[in-house]
């Protein structure tokens, strides 16, 4: 409990439940779909990096699952979307003018005050948030450069979701842009130690942003994931190792310091 | 105005000591107070919507809980392993302060693996309750022993036991004279006879069921996914076991409050746990799929005693009960 | 071609004496062979999709089973309580004639409320297959005994009492050579006390799970739905408490092969319980889906090994055990 | 087992299981939704008073459902349903275009050979299988009147979904047609003791018309409910206590004699 207390000035402390948000587009790119939902309170209050809980339509689906915060423009808030499993594979079957439940915004956000450059790296699905933050980012008159990894074609398709400028995409198959991870993107930037980088994929790309950003002497944040039930705070399901212990992803995270994370 | 002034229907209850503006409570472990305050617009103590409050469970020691994953979902229910995570109890206490103007009485859900580690924490809020400042404590009615614990000594869990029930419910019935809950686990053949374990060793009441122990494997490796191994099983999939198991304690100890719980997601499942002899109903997994979940439990639980021509929750209780 | 041979996968498995041509079996009570040989248009012996035939729980006595209604749907699962309905061993012996032609091995499920009941119904068969005309005889290799009705005498299931178990197997085993397995019931606090108790009075093997004794009420009057009021709770939502038991059974004794069922849907379902440390899986509920679900679950896990890499089911036994 | 040889001789022997049957047509009326489906195999070995097994879209739903066969033309069959619970709920909202699976012809069929006059009682949704029957005996030339009865005027519109010639309708309410139960439209009929029964309904309505018939001397068929697990004969869930004992309603069923039946 006290935890709780500890960290509640780290984010956010309003809820919006948004009943029947009304799907306004979606688009398919490869193996991810984008989908844009009419959900004012929720655009009202998002920060980058946060993300909600969204209710599966259809019977045989308990629990939310949680999606990043792609874009928020207007009283729309953008999610992409790949199925990996039956409720994010039944999300991308949504169609326009239906609707569909969700909760937030959850969870910490990046820190973007006082930013002048940015990296944002993304593997897969985990590139969905840095989209947010580059907009925010550009919007603050920041440079922001992007460097993000895709399995392969299929999956490299969704970086025609992203509209950022300076975007690096590598494959592991080598069939769009850089053959091999975003490591090898990294690599080949020369980055100004003013640098904040932001980093959002699977854990082994986590463990390997942080272990380059300490070799280049840079600070950031990265964005974790977890299975979760409530998605806000009451069931310690989606716990993480952390420099401050085990911490709640969906609490005091999904965004921690990138020298906090315990990849 | 609260739903449960709504309506034709009277849906306070009494639960031993407790008069409850409704019947329904949190489940142990699946609701925060803090959590959901810090989320609320307004202010979420003045429209609390449980009739009692009941935190996860503490234990004397604070524990780290269970490697991840912890939680995934199963057929029509969950699967939790979250191994007690909590900061202690004098971590907790000195959290109380927080939470102390929630004008809902609070049933303190214990936990531990050993008789003394129990008696432990309640000897520990008796006496913090009897010396801090009131305004710094809630109101702190009852306790709720969640016996659905590892015994260290057997390796069991202790609710698999009537004499560790008994041994553990025994050792905390001298230190308090607050409402006492035992809080029965469905891992077992028969559970009227820790039922009635229990309550011959000073347990007020009983609340069930707990989690089913069980087993997800990770489809790609086929190994257990969660990080325990093996966790508990609960949501609708479960609520005819726990309905026939509330039913059976119902009809077994008559004169004992019993709180039912496992898998209500609507007010008819909680109405159908009171016609199975439930005083109050717990919800708990409901509240992951919705924030207001509690409220629309409660109003269709009005809705479900209305449309019955039931004046209150008590003319509902047993009636699926008997020949 | 049978979906077996097919794939670069061998789905033969050898269950105690028997070889089985894949781990499928249907789970007693949930599959009527000549039902199906009545409602098929080819030849229904000549495609039979399950690797041996267990029928209809069968008891010494006929028995006309529970009052209607007797099944309902719960989430992700199902209620039933036939109440054992069977025309008794003498009945059921008349009737093999019209099913000896069937080329998989049979193992009869066998029911009673004694040990004598148990045994009677084996010595009946064992006396009538030592008479009979061997092509007026389906080819009997074995016995699955369901411990899962309820003593005469303690009123308790059988199975969840392990001196009451071992009774049942210990009065079979001396009537018989033939493969002999325990069915285990769920309704247990620890089923490896079960267990161990059946192997050690002769059984030879063991299945699990039967159902678990839930209730489901009637939402308009609250009352009990089922005419038994109690039933039996199976299908996906008891799959992961299924898991956990037969991996706990299967860890606790190494060498007996278990025949692993509860919710099994598809093919990785199957193959979840094989991971767990089953040797053949059984099929029930999902008999209920459609009509060619065995066919659907074989070819499904044929490809799932083969997804997998593994050669057969013995290479994806107990993959989920161990540290 | 004995006992289902017995009786194998009783009805049809043969399975059609048929997947994705297109929806053809929706029509609702009042409380009760007529849908045709395209399924050849299953209207090519259709009696009248048949059954199918549907199996409910989407996820949620364990069990089929049993349906009777409303009307089967060419290589459509037609299911008249009433919304009971959330799977009936589910089937009224199929759409033209959408595909649902089906197992059947099940269980046994009204006896028409040689009928040359016809009484159909239907209570509720329990005429459905009648309309079946009346186009069979039309068919053969036989003469059919139908009584029907419903709770109000909203379940009475049903009557719409029939097209029999000598149709009277009873409502509860009196809101359409008869006031009362079908049991009074019967009291004013005068039918010749050549009349052949078929009745489908509620029990009570199934007890009262067999007390009728009884006294009036003549001789039908009924047609019974039960919940069904498999709908093929394996599960023994279905019975209901007939004069030859307990039988299944899926398999020694759904009709049975009138003087047979025990409600
Ligand atoms: C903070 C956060 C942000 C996320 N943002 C996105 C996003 O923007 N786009 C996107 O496509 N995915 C995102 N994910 C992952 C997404 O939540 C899962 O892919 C999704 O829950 C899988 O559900 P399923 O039913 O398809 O999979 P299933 O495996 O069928 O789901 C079973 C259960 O496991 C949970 N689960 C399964 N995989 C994951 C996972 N990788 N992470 C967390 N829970 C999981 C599900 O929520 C569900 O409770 C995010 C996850 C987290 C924690
Ligand atoms: C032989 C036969 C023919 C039928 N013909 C028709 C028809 O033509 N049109 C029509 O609308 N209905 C018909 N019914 C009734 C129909 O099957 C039920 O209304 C339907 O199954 C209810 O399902 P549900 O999910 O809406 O109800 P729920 O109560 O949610 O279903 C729960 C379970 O109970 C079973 N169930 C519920 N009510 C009944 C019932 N009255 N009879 C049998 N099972 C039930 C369901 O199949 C399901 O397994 C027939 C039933 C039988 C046995
Ligand atoms: C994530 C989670 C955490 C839980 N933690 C506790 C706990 O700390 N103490 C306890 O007694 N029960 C705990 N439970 C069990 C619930 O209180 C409840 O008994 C069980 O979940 C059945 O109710 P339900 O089906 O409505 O969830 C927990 C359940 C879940 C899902
Ligand atoms: C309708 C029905 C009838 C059953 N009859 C029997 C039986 O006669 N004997 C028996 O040992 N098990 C019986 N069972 C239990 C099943 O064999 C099986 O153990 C249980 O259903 C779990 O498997 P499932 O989840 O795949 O259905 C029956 C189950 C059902 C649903
Ligand atoms: S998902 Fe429940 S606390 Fe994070
Ligand atoms: S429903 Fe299974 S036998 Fe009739």
């Amino acid at each position: 409990m006290s935890q709780t207390a500890d960290t509640a000035h780290e984010h956010p402390s309003l809820w919006a439940e948004s009943s029947h948000c009304r799907v306004a587009a979606v688009l398919h790119y490869g193996a991810f779909t984008a989908l844009e939902l009419i959900a004012p309170a929720v655009a009202r209050r998002a920060a980058p990096g946060q993300f909600v809980m969204v209710t599966v339509p259809g019977a045989g689906f308990l629990l939310r699952r949680p999606l990043s915060l792609f874009t928020v423009r207007g009283d729309r808030v953008g999610l992409l979307v790949e199925a990996r499993g039956s409720g994010s594979e039944r999300l991308t079957r949504l169609e326009v003018g239906q609707s569909v439940d969700i909760a937030g915004p959850l969870g910490s956000a990046f820190p973007t005050r006082g930013v002048t450059n940015a990296l944002l790296v993304g593997g897969g699905i985990g590139s969905a948030p840095l989209q947010f933050v580059a907009d925010d980012l550009a919007a603050a008159g920041a440079g922001v450069t992007a460097a993000f990894g895709f399995r392969d074609f299929r999956a490299a398709r969704a970086a025609g979701a992203f509209s950022i400028d300076r975007l690096w995409v590598a494959t592991e198959d080598g069939s769009v842009g850089r053959a091999g991870t975003v490591l090898h993107i990294l690599a080949d930037l020369d980055v100004s130690s003013a640098t904040t980088v932001y980093a959002c994929g699977p854990t082994p790309m986590i463990a390997a942003v942080q272990h380059w950003t300490l070799a280049e002497g840079l600070h950031g944040y990265a964005s974790l994931e977890a299975h979760m039930a409530c998605g806000t705070g009451s069931c310690h399901g989606c716990v993480v190792d952390t420099a401050r212990g085990k911490l709640r992803v969906c609490s005091e995270g999904p965004v921690f310091p990138l020298d906090e994370v315990r990849p | 105005m609260s739903p449960a002034q709504a309506g034709s229907v009277d849906l306070s209850v009494r639960l031993g000591p407790l008069r409850l503006e409704h019947p329904l409570l949190d489940a142990s472990g699946t609701f925060d107070l803090l959590e959901y305050a810090r989320r609320y617009d307004g202010d979420y103590f003045a429209d609390f919507p449980y009739s009692a409050y009941v935190p996860k469970t503490v234990t004397a020691d604070a524990r780290t809980g269970n490697p991840a994953p912890r939680v995934t979902e199963t057929p029509a229910g969950m699967i939790n392993a979250i191994g007690l995570e909590n900061p202690g109890i004098e971590r907790w206490i000195a959290g109380l302060p927080e939470w102390a103007r929630l004008r809902q009485p609070v049933i303190v859900s214990v936990g531990g693996n050993t008789p003394e580690q129990y008696a432990a924490v309640v000897a520990a809020l008796e006496a913090h309750m009897a010396s801090a400042p009131a305004d710094e404590v809630p109101r702190i009615e009852g306790y709720e022993l969640n016996v659905s614990c590892p015994n260290v000594s057997s390796g069991l869990q202790i609710g698999a036991d009537p004499a560790a029930t008994a041994g553990v419910v025994g050792a905390c019935r001298p230190l308090t004279t607050r409402f006492l809950l035992a809080k029965l686990t469905p891992n077992v053949g028969d559970v009227t006879l820790i039922a009635r374990a229990a309550v011959d060793a000073g347990a007020d009441a009983l609340s069930l069921v707990n989690t089913f122990k069980a087993m997800v494997l990770d489809a790609q490796t086929l190994r257990p996914f969660l990080g325990n191994r093996t966790g508990g099983l609960c949501g609708p999939a479960i609520k005819p076991i726990a309905l026939r198991m509330v039913a059976e304690v119902a009809q077994a100890l008559p004169g004992v409050p019993v709180v039912g719980m496992g898998g209500v997601m609507s007010g008819l499942d909680a109405l159908e746990f009171i016609a199975c002899g439930a005083t109050a109903v717990a919800v708990g997994a409901a509240n992951f799929t919705a924030l207001e979940a509690p409220q629309r439990i409660l109003s269709e639980l009005r809705d479900e005693l209305n449309a019955r021509g039931l004046a209150s929750p008590a003319a509902a209780r047993g009636l699926a009960l008997g020949a």
